[in-house]
């Protein structure tokens, strides 16, 4: 069954890839999306079975693949708790995404490429979270690199889209360097690549040191950061995040299925599935939860500030990704996972109901254009309503709560609960929390609510023939909310009028809807209680009871800070949106400095590009040019030739064609000789 | 003494073929080529034969002046074979003026190699390299009436006859200082100890030999002579005499300087240092070179510079080298001579510039192969058989604990690759030349062509058991 | 004393002399320098005892090898003022090289002394009662019978190059072709014609 | 197959075709060149097939007295067979690849690459130094040749350069075989692994074949002859150049330099990885700003080039093995990647990059192959290129975690100027006139690039195809240099066993010792 | 009696002029030929001088036959000195300088 879940994907991916021309683009959708809809369907019984408690872990060989030496590991597809959600996670959302491909890349020409990427990725993610060793978790973990860099570039005509693929490649190869040296690492220390295997003798190497680049660290804690390096890539964690809002080129349910909901979260998985690993490394934890709650803060106030609708929803994946990771950072891996479940829910409901408005929107994605779209695409906005919901972490404490509210409030109170630098994190994930309500309902205000903007689109001018309307030329250049309003003083909608989407779009909002709605709801206690954790993860992570008991236990007040963090967002951003639409020019008329800083994302792009591409560049020429060029070449073989040539010209000078010239020489010779025998004689 | 004349059958034979030639010269008329011809290329095979029929004979005739043994036997069929080469091919050369003297004196030329490729005595080893010089001076000029030859002969001469003072002034001091001339005896002397009189007879009469074999720095007179001398007779210079002054030398350092004891050190530093000037100045000087002639100058004093270095082992393995390096390069730079003769521009003159040959392997592939066959050859790149012997000498060099010259030598080789390279080049990857080259081969010259670049591409390989055989029983004689 | 007298005054003109040939102008006084180097150079053997070869070096160089020098000088007919310029320029250094190279020999065949070598490998010691001519003659008749020979061929070598070289047909000479004259057969000589009446001949 | 003598067949086929060839019109000669080819590939399957693997060490053993000096003696371990199927995979692919591009002397062309599969066969069958010095050299001519006539622009002064460079390294080399001949008595191959040489005589000697070695495989910094013969090449020529030609360096490494002279290659242990760092990350840089196609991919042939001499200096199972993998898949990677080069230029006729752009339009095709062979050479798993780069950084790591680190580092370069090539060739608008009226590959290239993936893809998925034939290679050459293995450079080395051992001695960040 | 030393170093000295004699003159050839001629008597008066100091003929005998080659060699030197006049109407050693290189 597993096989056929994994590998389901795969074939469809090849049908559709190579046989497109074949069998058709229509064809090509069916294939995969019924693939994907097969392997979903396999694999919620695999889930709610380790839900009921009777299902056991498995694994199943596939294939030899490599042994040498001590260094052995085959294709293998295991079973267990953390697999079977990530599972439904994976198959569920992929299907869903694939069916609103439907609807949202009708014009698209390239439609079977599309899907057969699709198809390809959910199987290279399947094969990670499968996997039984490191080194096909590395083989899922690059696969999903490849179909994420493909499907960014999809529109491999925009120069925008192939930057940002290979940003995205290249930043995650960073993350990969720090993976591969792990599994070399790890392969040296315990002499497999074998998870199970690994995570048994990884509590009885605490203490010991290795040798790393010239110096003796602690091993377990230079393993963890090595393998959290990958994890940060994947999970674009602050210091390698920068590719992740650039992957917003890509289509948007792309971006929902990879860049939301599985591929990031691949991070999360691996530290997760090597939690008894990362136990046995204090220092490594303390690391993972130091940089989850920094990104957790930086993409926090990063998202305040962005315009592009989709750019706020990806630093808002970026920052809920550092929830997941101070969580695991703290020990409370269940939570991490737990978050990583309802946050693929409504994370991929927002992007695909960003999709949707923008599909309306006529691919227009600049919020400032926006405005009042609420009536005219009411299920979107629906849709979107209760995936900002659930982002936002509205509920009430034993009663109910959208899904968000339930995982992070127990990251929050398990970060509490942990103390130490658990505790910093607490502070920062509830500020994080504040400024997540306030960007998330910015958005849903901006977008839905107000006064029509559209004016002033060009997309939306383009799709509108016969604009009649002026307007003063620095609107379009214009990166101050003021412009916007300027045109709102004309007619806002430029006689645009925005349709809902199609069905196909609509049912995976729907489906999700569901999810970001009820799925912390049903799901917690399997998740994060203690006792019903315990049985319900039976050992695939690290699960802390005690830990978690702890985090029930902790004072009420801290339990409702998330809540008034995210109370105080959203005044704030009515406020600002709503009420008194001028307030935030004057804030950012204020506060201009800091409001450069966090819209310029804190300028890491430019730091990157003074700091690596451009040296890159700059070294790589010098070393062509002045390198190999100006001292290989000229000092070795063509300055060799110039030497000989310069003999040459020497040899034939002396040639001279005098007859006593070259009995001088000889005579030279002779003397020369005969000196030589003198002085050895003396 | 008459016992003497059955085992000097060559020699005899020689001179009286070398005679009736010249009587046929003077009464048939210098229009009967053919005759002439057939009667010195018989002589030449006839000696040859009767050097084949003595070999295993080791004798020493005439007092002890001349040897008699499987050395001088093998120099001497090369020096036979490749003379006899050379009168065959001059008549095309020649054309109107060819004359019964050319081959009258190729024929006493190899006489005297013959003399000095078997001489044991300092005597003997003046009069067979007079013999061939003076028959080589007249050789040179011999296109009288053209200024390159006469000129060519001129220089070749004066340097000549310098460098014979020198070696006649080395040979006197080796007689003064040992009271004798036989090698032998020379041997003896030099065994007690050497003094400066003895070391500055080494010194000259290396000198002297080294501007037969044209070693650097005694090598001035190479590329003037034989661009300037006919191509039939650069044929001759660039094989015979080199096989005749080598083997002279050898037998000098060997027989009369030893090879082992006080003397080696002194000669063998000699060796080297003249091993070294040549092979680097052969290659550096051939870079550059427009004349093939020229260029192939430049490329025999590089590869005597590499036999030298076989030579400066001093030991059996060394003479060995030197031999089998001497008969590939005859073979080799027979070819490649004939090759030279074969070209010819719209009026009928042979073409010795390089460029000129730019494009030819389009018009004529055959021979364009066979060329870069000799080319790659003499530049020792496997799998030709021009490997082979520098393999030998390096081995020489190294088992006798020269390693340093031997990577010098390797090294330097690799410039000498260039110019060998460089002709393929013009060959094979430049564009036609606008001037239309014909070939004006004989189908006999092609044949040999054609068989010596077969001998030198991989087929020269399975002749090494009996090239091995055949050196090794030559070498041993001198030890 | 005498003979010491002697030696001195031939080696002193021989040297002289040779320099002479060398940096004399025209080249007929070189000429005449060599004879005059030669028969001091013969007075120099004479005084070692080898009246043979100082005979033959009067003999064989003054009378034909300084004379054929003579005759080439003369028959070229060469502009003896023109060639009155110079020397190469690197004199000075060739000079001291030449210079070098004479001390470095005069310093080792100083070292000369008959105690090193060892006189039992003489292959013909001199004996007192024949004469040097004599014992030479018998030396070339039998040991170096064959040397003998082969120098013959080095001057038949030297004659053939120098006819080959320099003989030339001329083309106002007629000279005789024997092997021609010997084919000549009556009717090729002679040819038999029946002119017409008054036609007279054409010939 | 005992009786048959099939190594000295395979040499003797394309001989026999190269002479053939030599005589014939441009049609007829590549015919008979495929053709030879092809048996040739038959018969190198058949090796491959019949090769006993966990059996004797050498098979297919023949030897013949016909020199003299040295024998006629041939045979292969599996790593020799495994790089001889890789040379008869890959020459009826450049025969193919030459089909119709060629049009100038084909004879001549096909007796010239016929020749270089009997010299590339050789080379990996000797079994005698001296025969194996003889074809390691021999190679030089037809290469000579191909480039310089059938080249590029500036062809003669890359035929020059990439003649006298490896020609220089390997007359040194030439002087140590002698030495070493003189040494042991013997030019047999088999028995000069088991000798063992005086450690400071290995010294040179080892140097000497580094010499000839590091040249050809290339190694920075005597690589430079590589981009320019590289990119002067006809696309055949680059592809037998990169696929096979490179190999035999790195054959010679594992061949000769560290069997033979285990005390040299642990003292020297310092220089190869330098180097190999040096050069990863040099010549990646280097790649990275490229503007011609050939010229970046050559780079990346020596950056690839450095892992294997890398993985080999790890003196591990895995370093060896992974190097050897990348070899392999190198030689099937970087040929395809040429022949895709050759693809367009053969219908634009430029290397330049910029000149292409937006294939992807109307060469979807050729993208995806293009884009297949891209990732197998940044070492995409489930590709050829992991499985051997994997293998090996984890082999090196054992050895030198500095040097594991730095030459990791060679997959983030790699990707990125390897999808900075393909960006700006495959992706972006069409917009050029000339460039939209290029067709995708024809069926002709088709038949070249389907086999070429699929042995990337073969030997990702399932490598164990080839390493089988070559473990017990492997397993000898760490056995002999277990010995001389360094046990623990304190300023390089990863944790060694101590690592394992238990709470006691552990002492935090205790800095170099 | 005199001592070989004196020969010798008579010798010596012509030789050396001889050598000189060669490669300083440049303008007339056939003052070169004459300048061999005078190394050839240097290597006369050795092997003469050697010869009555070890009171044995080889030496004259080897005198001779220096002597005699020098005949031939100054024949045959004449001979090209005079075709080569013929060609180039001179004998100035400055001018033969057609081949270099």
């Amino acid at each position: 069954m597993i096989q056929a879940i994994v590998f389901l994907p795969l074939l469809a991916a090849l049908v559709a890839g190579l046989g497109q021309r074949f069998i058709g683009t229509a064809a090509s959708k069916v294939v995969t999306t019924g693939a994907l809809f097969a392997s979903c369907a396999l694999s919620w019984p695999i889930f709610l079975s380790f839900l009921g408690g009777h299902a056991q872990e498995s694994v199943t060989p596939v294939l030899h693949w490599v042994s040498s030496g001590a260094l052995q590991f085959n294709w293998e597809l295991r079973v267990d708790t953390l697999t079977s959600v990530m599972l439904v996670v994976i198959t569920t959302v992929s299907a869903l995404v694939h069916l609103y491909s439907w609807g949202y890349m009708e014009e698209d020409p390239d439609q079977p490429r599309f899907f057969a990427y699709l198809s390809l990725f959910t199987f290279a993610m399947l094969m990670l979270v499968t996997a039984n060793n490191l080194v096909q978790m590395f083989f899922g973990w690059e696969g999903v690199g490849l179909a994420s860099y493909l499907l960014i570039g999809f529109w491999y005509k925009k120069p925008s889209a192939n930057a940002a693929a290979i940003k995205a490649f290249v930043v995650n190869r960073v993350g990969d360097l720090g993976f591969m040296l792990g599994i070399f690492g790890t392969f040296l220390v315990f002499n497999t690549v074998s998870i199970p295997e690994i995570l048994a003798a990884a509590p009885g190497m605490a203490g010991s040191t290795i040798g790393f680049l010239g110096h003796r660290f602690d091993t377990m804690t230079v393993l963890c950061l090595l393998l959290f390096i990958g994890a940060m890539g994947k999970s674009a964690q602050l210091g390698l995040h920068t590719w992740l809002p650039d992957a917003m080129e890509g289509p948007t349910p792309v971006s929902a299925l990879i860049h939301a909901a599985t591929m990031v979260t691949a991070g999360v998985f691996m530290v997760c599935r090597l939690s008894p690993m990362f136990e046995a490394a204090p220092v490594a934890l303390g690391v993972v939860t130091f940089v989850g709650a920094a990104t957790c803060l930086f993409a926090a106030t990063v998202g305040t500030t962005q315009w592009d609708i989709k750019r706020v929803i990806a630093y808002s994946t970026c920052s809920q990704l550092g929830y997941m990771f101070f969580a695991a950072g703290v020990g409370a891996y269940g939570a991490a996972m737990f978050h990583l479940f309802t946050h693929a829910f409504f994370k991929a409901l927002l992007f695909l109901g960003a999709g949707s408005v923008i599909h309306a929107m006529h691919h227009e994605q600049d919020m400032r254009y926006y405005g009042g779209l609420r009536k005219h695409i009411p299920l979107t906005y629906w849709a979107m309503m209760a995936g900002t919901l659930a982002i936002t972490g509205v509920g009430i404490a034993g009663v109910f709560g959208f899904a968000g509210f339930y995982s992070k409030d127990g990251i929050l109170e398990a970060a509490y609960a942990s103390g130490g630098g658990g505790q910093v994190a607490f502070w920062v994930g509830t500020f994080a929390a504040l400024l997540t309500s306030f960007y998330s309902w910015r958005l849903v205000f901006l977008t839905f609510f107000g006064k029509p903007r559209w004016a002033a689109s060009e997309h939306i001018q383009h799709a509108v023939h016969g604009d009649h309307h002026d307007h003063p030329a620095d609107e379009h250049s214009g990166d101050d909310i003021h412009h916007a309003h300027a045109a709102d003083a004309h007619e806002g909608t430029a006689g645009y009028h925005p349709h809902e989407s199609p069905l196909s779009m609509l049912i995976p909002l729907g489906v999700l809807s569901v999810g970001a709605v009820f799925a912390g709801f049903l799901f917690n206690h399997q998740f994060i209680y203690p006792e019903e954790g315990m049985a319900f993860w039976k050992g695939s992570i690290a699960f802390d009871e005690h830990l978690m008991h702890a985090a029930h236990e902790v004072p009420t007040i801290i339990k409702w800070m998330p809540f008034t963090a995210m109370a105080i967002g959203l005044v704030i951003a009515w406020n600002s949106y709503i009420r008194n639409t001028a307030l935030p020019a004057r804030f950012v008329a204020q506060f201009g400095l800091l409001h450069k800083f966090l819209f310029n994302k804190w300028y890491f792009d430019e730091l990157y590009n003074v700091l690596f591409v451009k040296p890159a560049f700059a070294i790589g020429r010098f070393f062509w040019k002045r390198g190999d060029e100006g001292t290989i070449d000229r000092f070795g073989p063509d300055g060799v030739a110039a030497l000989v040539q310069g003999g040459t010209r020497l040899a034939v000078r002396l040639q001279s064609g005098y007859v006593y010239g070259y009995a001088f020489v000889m005579l030279l010779g002779l003397v020369g000789l005969a000196s030589w025998a003198m002085v050895r004689f003396l | 003494m008459t016992a003497d004349l059955a085992l000097i059958w060559p020699e005899l034979i020689l001179t009286i073929g070398g005679l009736i030639t010249l009587m046929l010269g003077a009464f048939a008329g210098d229009r009967r080529v053919a005759l002439y011809q057939i009667v010195a290329l018989l002589t030449l095979a006839a000696a040859a034969a009767a050097v084949a029929a003595l070999f295993g004979t080791d004798a020493s005739v005439f007092s002890g002046t001349l040897a008699v043994d499987g050395f001088g036997g093998f120099a001497k069929l090369i020096i036979y074979a490749a003379s006899f080469v050379c009168i065959a091919i001059a008549p095309r050369y020649f054309g109107e003026a060819m004359r019964a003297e050319y081959s009258a004196l190729i024929v006493f030329a190899a006489l005297g190699m013959g003399i000095m490729a078997s001489s044991r005595d300092l005597m003997t080893l003046y009069v067979g390299l007079e013999l061939n010089s003076l028959a080589s001076y007249v050789l040179a000029s011999f296109m009288r009436s053209d200024d390159r030859s006469s000129e060519a002969g001129l220089k070749y001469f004066v340097l000549g006859a310098l460098a014979s003072g020198i070696l006649l002034f080395g040979i006197s001091l080796l007689y003064g200082f040992s009271g004798t001339t036989d090698f032998a005896g020379v041997a003896v002397a030099m065994g007690g100890g050497i003094d400066i009189g003895l070391l500055f007879g080494i010194v000259f009469v290396i000198a002297g030999l080294a501007f037969k074999i044209s070693a650097v720095p005694f090598h001035m007179w190479t590329p003037d002579v034989y661009e300037g001398a006919p191509t039939p007779v650069t044929t001759f210079f660039a094989s015979a005499p080199k096989v005749a002054a080598m083997a002279l030398l050898t037998r000098v350092l060997i027989d009369a300087m030893g090879p082992a004891g006080p003397a080696l050190a002194a000669w063998q530093q000699i060796i080297i240092f003249l091993s070294l000037a040549s092979i680097i100045l052969g290659a550096v000087g051939a870079i550059g070179q427009k004349n093939i002639k020229r260029l192939l100058a430049y490329s025999s004093i590089n590869n005597v510079g590499f036999m030298l270095i076989g030579l400066a082992a001093g030991t059996q393995q060394g003479v060995e080298a030197v031999l089998t390096y001497l008969l590939v390069y005859v073979v080799t730079t027979i070819g490649a001579f004939l090759f030279v003769m074969q070209l010819r521009d719209a009026d009928g003159r042979m073409v010795e510039s390089i460029p000129a040959y730019a494009g030819l392997s389009k018009r004529q592939p055959g021979l364009a192969a066979a060329m870069a066959v000799f080319l790659f050859s003499l530049a020792a790149i496997p799998p030709l058989f021009g490997f082979w012997p520098k393999y030998l000498v390096f081995e020489a060099a190294v088992n006798a604990g020269l390693v340093p010259l031997a990577v010098a030598g390797v090294v330097v080789s690799v410039i000498g690759a260039f110019y060998y390279i460089a002709i393929v080049k013009t060959m094979f990857f430049d564009d036609e030349a606008e001037s239309a080259i014909r070939n004006d081969g004989s189908r006999i010259e092609g044949a040999v062509i054609a068989v010596s670049a077969l001998w030198l591409s991989v087929i020269g390989y399975l002749f090494i058991p009996m090239l091995a055989v055949a050196a090794a029983s030559a070498a041993s004689v001198l030890f | 004393m005498i003979q010491l007298i002697a030696f001195y005054l031939f080696a002193f003109v021989v040297i002289a002399s040779a320099a002479m040939v060398i940096f004399a102008r025209n080249p007929v006084h070189s000429v005449m320098w060599l004879i005059l180097a030669f028969f001091n150079a013969a007075g120099l053997m004479l005084l070692a005892g080898a009246e043979f070869i100082a005979m033959l070096l009067v003999i064989v160089y003054v009378g034909a090898v300084a004379v054929l020098f003579l005759f080439v000088v003369m028959m070229l007919d060469i502009d003896f003022a023109e060639l009155r310029a110079g020397f190469v320029r690197y004199l000075p250094l060739g000079a001291l090289v030449a210079i070098i190279l004479a001390a470095e020999l005069v310093f080792a065949l100083g070292a000369w002394s008959a105690g090193g070598v060892d006189l039992a490998a003489r292959a013909a010691p001199a004996v007192a009662d024949k004469s040097n001519i004599q014992q030479i003659g018998e030396l070339l008749y039998t040991r170096y019978i064959f040397l003998f020979e082969a120098a013959g061929i080095v001057l038949l070598v030297a004659m053939i190059g120098a006819i080959a070289l320099t003989h030339r047909q001329r083309g106002g000479t007629r000279s005789q072709n024997i092997a021609a004259q010997n084919r000549r057969r009556p009717h090729e000589a002679t040819r038999l014609v029946d002119p017409g009446v008054g036609q007279g001949m054409e010939l | 197959m005992s009786g048959l003598p099939i190594l000295s067949l395979m040499l003797a086929i394309p001989t026999v075709a190269a002479i053939l060839c030599l005589f014939l019109e441009a049609k007829p000669a590549r015919q008979v060149a495929l053709a030879a080819t092809l048996v040739d590939l038959a018969l190198g399957i058949a090796l491959w097939a019949n090769f006993d693997v966990g059996g004797a060490q050498w098979q297919f053993v023949e030897r013949a007295d016909l020199f003299g000096r040295f024998q006629w003696a041939l045979g292969v371990d599996g790593v020799a067979m495994m790089l001889i199927v890789l040379s008869t995979f890959l020459m009826p692919l450049c025969i193919l690849a030459s089909w119709e591009s060629i049009k100038q002397r084909v004879g001549l062309y096909m007796a010239m690459f016929l020749i270089m599969e009997v010299i590339m066969i050789g080379v990996f069958a000797a079994q005698d130094l001296l025969l194996f010095y003889i074809f390691f050299e021999g190679v030089l001519i037809p290469m000579y040749l191909i480039i310089g006539i059938w080249g590029g622009q500036n062809r003669i002064y890359a035929a020059f350069k990439f003649f006298l460079y490896t020609l220089l390294g390997s007359v040194l080399m030439l002087v140590a075989m002698i030495a070493m001949i003189r040494e042991a008595g013997t030019t047999e191959i088999p028995v000069l692994l088991n000798y063992d040489f005086p450690p400071e005589m290995q010294t040179w000697l080892w140097l000497a074949f580094f010499a000839s070695m590091a040249v050809k495989m290339p190694m920075w910094p005597v690589h430079t002859w590589l981009p320019d013969a590289h990119v002067q090449a006809p696309t055949a020529g680059s592809m037998i150049l990169a696929g096979v030609l490179l190999k035999m360096g790195s054959y010679g490494f594992l061949r000769f330099m560290m069997p033979m002279f285990p005390d040299a290659s642990a003292q020297f242990l310092w220089l190869v990885f330098g180097l190999s760092m040096v050069a990863v990350v040099y010549t990646s840089l280097v790649a990275l700003v490229q503007s011609d196609m050939k010229k970046l991919i050559a780079y990346s042939s020596v950056a690839h080039m450095a892992i294997v001499t890398a993985g080999l200096y790890a003196f591990n199972q895995q370093g060896i093995e992974g190097a050897l993998i990348v070899m392999l898949s190198h030689g099937v990677v970087s040929a395809a990647l040429f022949f895709c080069v050759g693809v367009i230029y053969d219908r634009l006729h430029t290397r330049e990059i910029s000149r292409y752009g937006g294939l992807a339009v109307n060469m979807p095709a050729y993208s995806l192959f293009f884009m297949l062979f891209t990732m197998a050479s940044i070492g995409l798993p489930g590709t050829s290129g992991f499985v051997g780069e994997f293998l090996s950084l984890a082999g090196i790591y054992e050895a030198s975690s500095w040097a594991a680190f730095v030459c990791t580092t060679g997959i983030i370069l790699g990707a990125a100027y390897m999808l900075y090539l393909y960006r700006r060739i495959v992706f972006g608008e069409l917009t050029k006139d000339d460039v939209k009226a290029m067709p995708d590959i024809t069926p002709r290239e088709w038949a070249i690039f389907v086999p070429l993936a699929a042995v990337a893809l073969w030997m990702g998925v399932y490598p164990e195809s080839f390493l089988a034939p070559m473990r017990g290679d492997v397993t000898t050459v760490v056995a002999r240099l277990a010995p001389a293995k360094p046990a623990g450079d304190a300023h390089v080395m990863a944790g060694k066993p101590k690592a394992i051992a238990p709470h006691g001695e552990a002492h935090h960040g205790g800095g170099v010792q | 009696m005199i001592s070989v030393g004196h020969y010798l170093a008579v010798s010596a000295v012509l030789f050396t002029l001889g050598v000189l004699g060669i490669f300083i003159n440049r303008k007339n050839i056939i003052v070169i030929l004459m300048a061999i001629e005078l190394i050839l008597l240097a290597v006369n008066i050795n092997l003469v001088a050697f010869s009555a100091a070890l009171g044995d003929l080889v030496g004259q005998v080897f005198a001779m036959f220096v002597l005699t080659v020098a005949a031939g060699e100054a024949a045959i030197g004449l001979a090209i000195l005079v075709i080569y006049f013929r060609g180039r109407g001179t004998i100035a050693v400055d001018d033969a300088n057609r081949m270099k290189g």
